[in-house]
């Protein structure tokens, strides 16, 4: 796949009026997708492999905050399954914005687990193609960006998640988070406008936590994209505490999902702690962007696993028996039951894939730490020429 | 709208030649994309789109609901896909709906990511119209003070034709700041110069003169030369530099005159304290306070809302008198 | 009523913690409103005379407007059965907050209509008490207000319905509009807060056009007043038209008063040119409100007469059917035909109303016409001091 | 929090001067209420209201949803009828989220109703954390440019205290930009002068000189006090002006102090074009042009956000060693 010719892969034409490439509409109703009903077990462990991934990126960054060797971390344990899941329902040439607990769809939209890791995914079908290009440096320059390395997205200028990645050639469109919660939802939408403008099947996903409902971006642009019947799906990561904001004090409906209503649009609420359920959900929702149905609105419902912010006292607020409640529906144990009483891994397999996906961060992140800080002499344009 | 008029024609309004520049620049590039409230059918609230849904079709002259935010937001992702946006606003006093996405995520988006953000938003602004505190307001200088915009401000038809184009064709966000006392009141041939592909600073001396320069732009441009008239049959010939282009600023242009004129003053509409003004006025007392042979003085709207009564408002505007007689003071005359 | 006490009269009691004057909460539970169900002409009277002298308020302003003595004129006819049954749902002590087409309802909660035209509501029980205080002296500076003279509340410094009007010795607590459509949605809620920060049962009213749903303010207004329970009713006035911009290009639900269900609390759809129907609605939220049930959201119903302002060509986007349709189904012309049809007024006595209702009006703009322009050499502070 | 902090104490942190004024203005006045987000549990995010959900109860001290808009213009309404509310910004970069309420509802309403709306917007903002884009920013002059508003930005403890309890006593909204940076490195006592009932102008000198003046606020005046060090011992005697109070701004204290030096000089941390340093120097190029010696200098952040990596922000946040070699420019040495 990584040597596959830029001119043949999910290029984006950028001339208005043409068709996106890959399928056309009338390919893409089927719902859910083949692979997850067919293959019962192809879609998990392809799920498996990336959420693993994405874990164990977490896990060795949470560290790496613990012994100081990182001044920030925001955690992503147990959004892997919504996270992961939506990525797979989307195809190069689709654009994804993310925010601050995103590694799962970051990590599975850029890279093809396959090739960083050889025979990781032996014989299962893929739920999607993976993204074209150099997985390998792809996943260096990430790690580098979260490490605040010249070799990152933003040669050190932004932090962690805060960068786009565009590769055009390989239809990556990534757009990273502003701080501010709700901003990037209607530059999500709008990056749905120019898809329709340009009679492109492409969609856009964004995600968000449920404390971004709250803000006025989210409303006006979910009221706009309604309107325009933009090819957008919103994922609420409903994980039931915004920094130390329970739901109670964030919203006074019953269900996020509710609020499609008022928009006209579907709604759907989901367990975000099941990538099966997450991904036929998203599926679903792709599918009626693809064929120029408009938005959905998809609340999936995470726990909190950790503080807002490694090292803060936040998780405090959380009461014990809620906590733990949400660390037992770890969405990865569950993948791994699944897998394991399907008869379809062993244990050791999965213990193998943790591994295999351990050394690779803790590797890539050790070949990150010894690149080069950024230069602080280099000028750098607010404009572009 | 129904004519090509980037060749040179003569006396067009300045409302004309806003609405000529969109529409020759969406007939040169398809990925052109108007958005605001009220454009479509209705034409605007200033009919500067009149005709335009039906050259353009409903695709590309698109009725937004009333949700600056939202928006401006959607017109920089789509910006950032290959489309050129550009967004009206109804008035130029309802940008601070949408303030966060213009200073956040579009002023920094490119030195954030080298991701380009071509954008233009037209802000019909100023006041003399009576239209009170929330229709008339002038607030460039919040979008000066914010690294990555462009600010546009022109006073003339052709300069208005002239940079809408080149704004459009900017990769940066552009903010188009368009004086509604200008519409149909300015009147002046378009240019014939071709549209240059980008917005660069600029200052343009209207009037040449030896005793003080002054810095304006917008309607007191025109205020201003109508005070340079008057002082000129009492014997003093006012420098007048217009400022097509507030950001990037052409501040080699303003210094030289001052250098030569060893006076100046400044003259907004926008209120004093914090404003633009006092940025030119730093830069000057930088870099020329030993050529200044008088204090640098700004002329500006009080520091208070503008007042709906016509009376009330009239008092609070430079007007050409108080121009007058202020430079006139600076003059020591 | 005018030469009350301002003493034993509804006044505020500012400080926090005390409760707010009036009817105590468990009081108000009976809904609709007494008057409205035992007289049953009783509130019909009532509401007939003030939505009169609102349409002949507004028609000399239009005509003012036509022969050049004033330069805008945003008119409320079509409007004025939602915002006189609207006021006529609260009382002395609750915060009124309006947009352009709401003179209905300030005149509904500032005047004393038998005050002005002695004997014009004869036998009718009050459906509310007027408001304290004089109001000649307040109908002659509203006039003036709207004619930009030094007698008006804001002394020429703003335009017609941009100003405040507070009497707290009579409860009067009327906030005007900013030009900025939405921002008044939150600081209405805020007036809400403050009640119920002081233990008070009053509660908030505000009006917006349907337009003004798609703004940020009005999602995160209704957010927080619903999580806090604020006692705030937000009465919709859906015109079907937003300066020229249909519904189907504002909104993609069915109903606005369906986004009730994503903040989880109550919303209502209502004939809103039907002054009964609407008086029943509001005396429930009103109700609920004060029995510190949260707020609730009311979508009334109406159609476009005029052009978004006098002058301007914007109704030529309304399709003419639609329009006519709008225009019979007048909300005055229903008022009387009831009171005609019931026996319960003659068509002589209509039109005496109109008549004296019209002549108060001409009288007042007259008187305020001769009455100064602001002073320009006023200063005027930016500053409380 | 504990302590009614009212009275003089020695070597009070910065963070614990805000946390000690609120707590003492909630305790004298029962109408403040605090709104923000995380603030009642959790104490906000740099805990400057650790307990007092317990000492004021969870009425008076609200945890908002993630909607400064809407928070800010409930302040509004609610400080309209006797409450006085006091709301945390997180950050002071969210403002941008809330900023229509602030320049068009809070900071118009008394000049257009002579309604007061007594309410404070605490602002933790500046950089030298390594926080990047989105949670350094300084952007005081956008406020400053907005008629009606006051804007405090204290650089010591006892300002802090004393500011944020006459803020809360003021009739008009006031943005109290508090700085991060200086939360818990500042530390200096607070003050036994009872605490006004109002925001005014207000200029300190805190080192008197002769050869130059220096204005900054904030973290910055810190490191102007360092430069003033240095240069002192190289002979040369700056007069360091800091200015706790930006709005209204008292520049009468700084015009007499230039008359004296001759020279002048306004560091700050905000970028350059269009910054709260301009005014300074225009109306010093204005009112004490025949007094001065030498250019007036603006030594602030680039005209770029702020970078995340803390080598980067560093080299961009004025230096007391830049300001030294600015400042010895300006004294030809
Ligand atoms: C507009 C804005 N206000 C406040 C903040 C500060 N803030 C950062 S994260 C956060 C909580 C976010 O909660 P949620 O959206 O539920 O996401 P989660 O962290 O739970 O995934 C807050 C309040 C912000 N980033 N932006
Ligand atoms: C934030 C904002 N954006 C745009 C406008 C311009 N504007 C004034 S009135 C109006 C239409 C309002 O429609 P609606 O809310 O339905 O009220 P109606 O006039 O129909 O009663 C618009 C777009 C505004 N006042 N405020
Ligand atoms: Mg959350
Ligand atoms: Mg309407």
């Amino acid at each position: 796949m990584t040597d596959q010719d830029p001119d043949t892969a999910h290029s984006r034409k950028p001339n208005p009026g043409t068709p996106f490439p890959s399928k056309p509409v009338s390919d893409i109703e089927s719902t859910p997708h083949p692979a997850a009903s067919e293959t019962a077990f192809g879609s998990l462990k392809e799920m498996h492999a990336y959420m693993r991934l994405a874990r164990e990126w977490d896990l060795r960054f949470e560290k790496m905050f613990r012994t100081g060797a990182l001044s920030k971390w925001y955690s992503s344990v147990g959004n892997e399954a919504t996270t992961v899941a939506s990525a797979c329902a989307i195809e190069a040439g689709d654009s994804l914005l993310t925010l601050h607990r995103d590694s799962g769809a970051i990590l599975r939209h850029y890279l093809d687990i396959n090739a960083l890791l050889p025979g990781i995914l032996p014989q299962v079908p893929a739920i999607r193609e993976p993204m074209g290009g150099d997985s390998k440096q792809r996943f260096l320059r990430l790690t580098c960006q979260m490490l605040g390395r010249e070799h990152g997205f933003s040669s050190g200028h932004e932090r962690s998640y805060h960068y786009n990645l565009f590769e055009e050639e390989w239809g990556l469109f990534h757009i990273g988070m502003i701080s501010h919660l709700g901003s990037m939802i209607p530059v999500a939408a709008g990056t749905a406008f120019a898809y329709q403008q340009q009679g492109s099947d492409r969609v856009a996903i964004n995600f968000i936590g449920e404390g971004a409902t709250s803000t006025g971006d989210f409303h006006e642009a979910l009221n706009i994209a309604s309107v325009w019947k933009l090819p957008f799906i919103l994922v609420i990561e409903n994980n039931r505490w915004a920094f130390s904001t329970p739901t109670s004090q964030q919203y006074a409906c019953d269900h996020l999902a509710d609020r499609a209503l008022g928009y006209g649009i579907p709604g759907v609420q989901v367990d975000g702690t099941d990538a099966e359920a997450v991904l036929s959900v998203m599926q679903t929702a792709v599918a009626r962007a693809r064929a120029g149905d408009g938005p959905t609105l998809v609340e999936a419902m995470l726990g909190r696993h950790r503080g807002h912010s490694e090292g803060d006292d936040s998780l405090q607020q959380v009461p014990e028996q809620e906590l733990q409640q949400y660390v037992e529906q770890d969405p990865l144990d569950l993948v791994e039951k699944r897998l394991i009483d399907g008869g379809v891994f062993s244990r050791a397999w999965i213990d193998e894939v943790r591994e295999r996906c351990a050394s690779l961060v803790t590797n890539t992140v050790d070949q990150a730490m010894s690149m080069p800080e950024p230069d602080v002499h280099q000028p750098r344009s607010i404009y572009a020429d | 709208m129904q004519t090509d008029t980037s060749t040179e024609s003569d006396d067009t309004l300045y409302i004309d030649a806003i609405s000529a520049a969109l529409a020759d620049e969406m007939r040169a590039d398809p990925s052109v994309v108007l958005m605001g409230q009220d454009i479509a059918g209705h034409g605007g609230a200033f009919k500067i789109t009149r005709g335009f849904l039906e050259e353009f079709g409903d695709q590309r002259v698109r009725n937004t609901p009333i949700a600056e935010s939202g928006t401006i937001g959607i017109a920089i992702g789509s910006s950032m896909l290959g489309i050129k946006p550009v967004v009206e606003m109804q008035f130029a006093d309802f940008i601070s709906c949408g303030f966060n996405q213009i200073v956040n995520v579009a002023a920094k988006m490119y030195w954030r990511t080298k991701h380009p953000v071509p954008l233009v938003i037209r802000l019909p602004g100023g006041g003399g119209m009576g239209a009170g505190a929330f229709h008339s307001q002038n607030i460039e200088n919040w979008f000066l003070h914010t690294p990555g915009l462009k600010v546009v401000s022109p006073a003339y038809s052709g300069d208005a034709y002239r940079l809408l184009r080149a704004a459009i064709r900017d990769p940066n966000p552009v903010l188009y700041f368009e004086h509604k006392f200008l519409y149909r009141r300015e009147r002046s041939p378009l240019q014939t110069a071709p549209v240059p592909d980008r917005i660069l600073g600029e200052s343009s001396i209207l009037r040449s003169g030896t005793d003080i320069t002054t810095v304006s732009w917008g309607w007191m441009t025109h205020r201003t030369l109508e005070a340079a008239e008057i002082l000129s049959q009492e014997g003093i010939e006012v420098e007048v530099i217009d400022l097509p282009v507030l950001s990037p600023l052409d501040h080699r242009g303003i210094i030289a005159s001052v250098e030569k004129t060893q006076r100046a003053a400044i003259i907004h509409e926008a209120t004093c304290t914090g404003g633009f003004g006092a940025e030119i006025a730093a830069r000057i007392c930088d870099e020329a306070i030993w050529s200044l042979d008088a204090p640098v003085r700004r002329i500006t709207y009080p520091d208070s809302p503008p007042p709906f009564h016509k009376g009330l408002e009239a008092s609070r505007i430079p007007s050409p008198e108080r121009i007058c007689s202020e430079l006139r003071q600076l003059l020591d005359v």
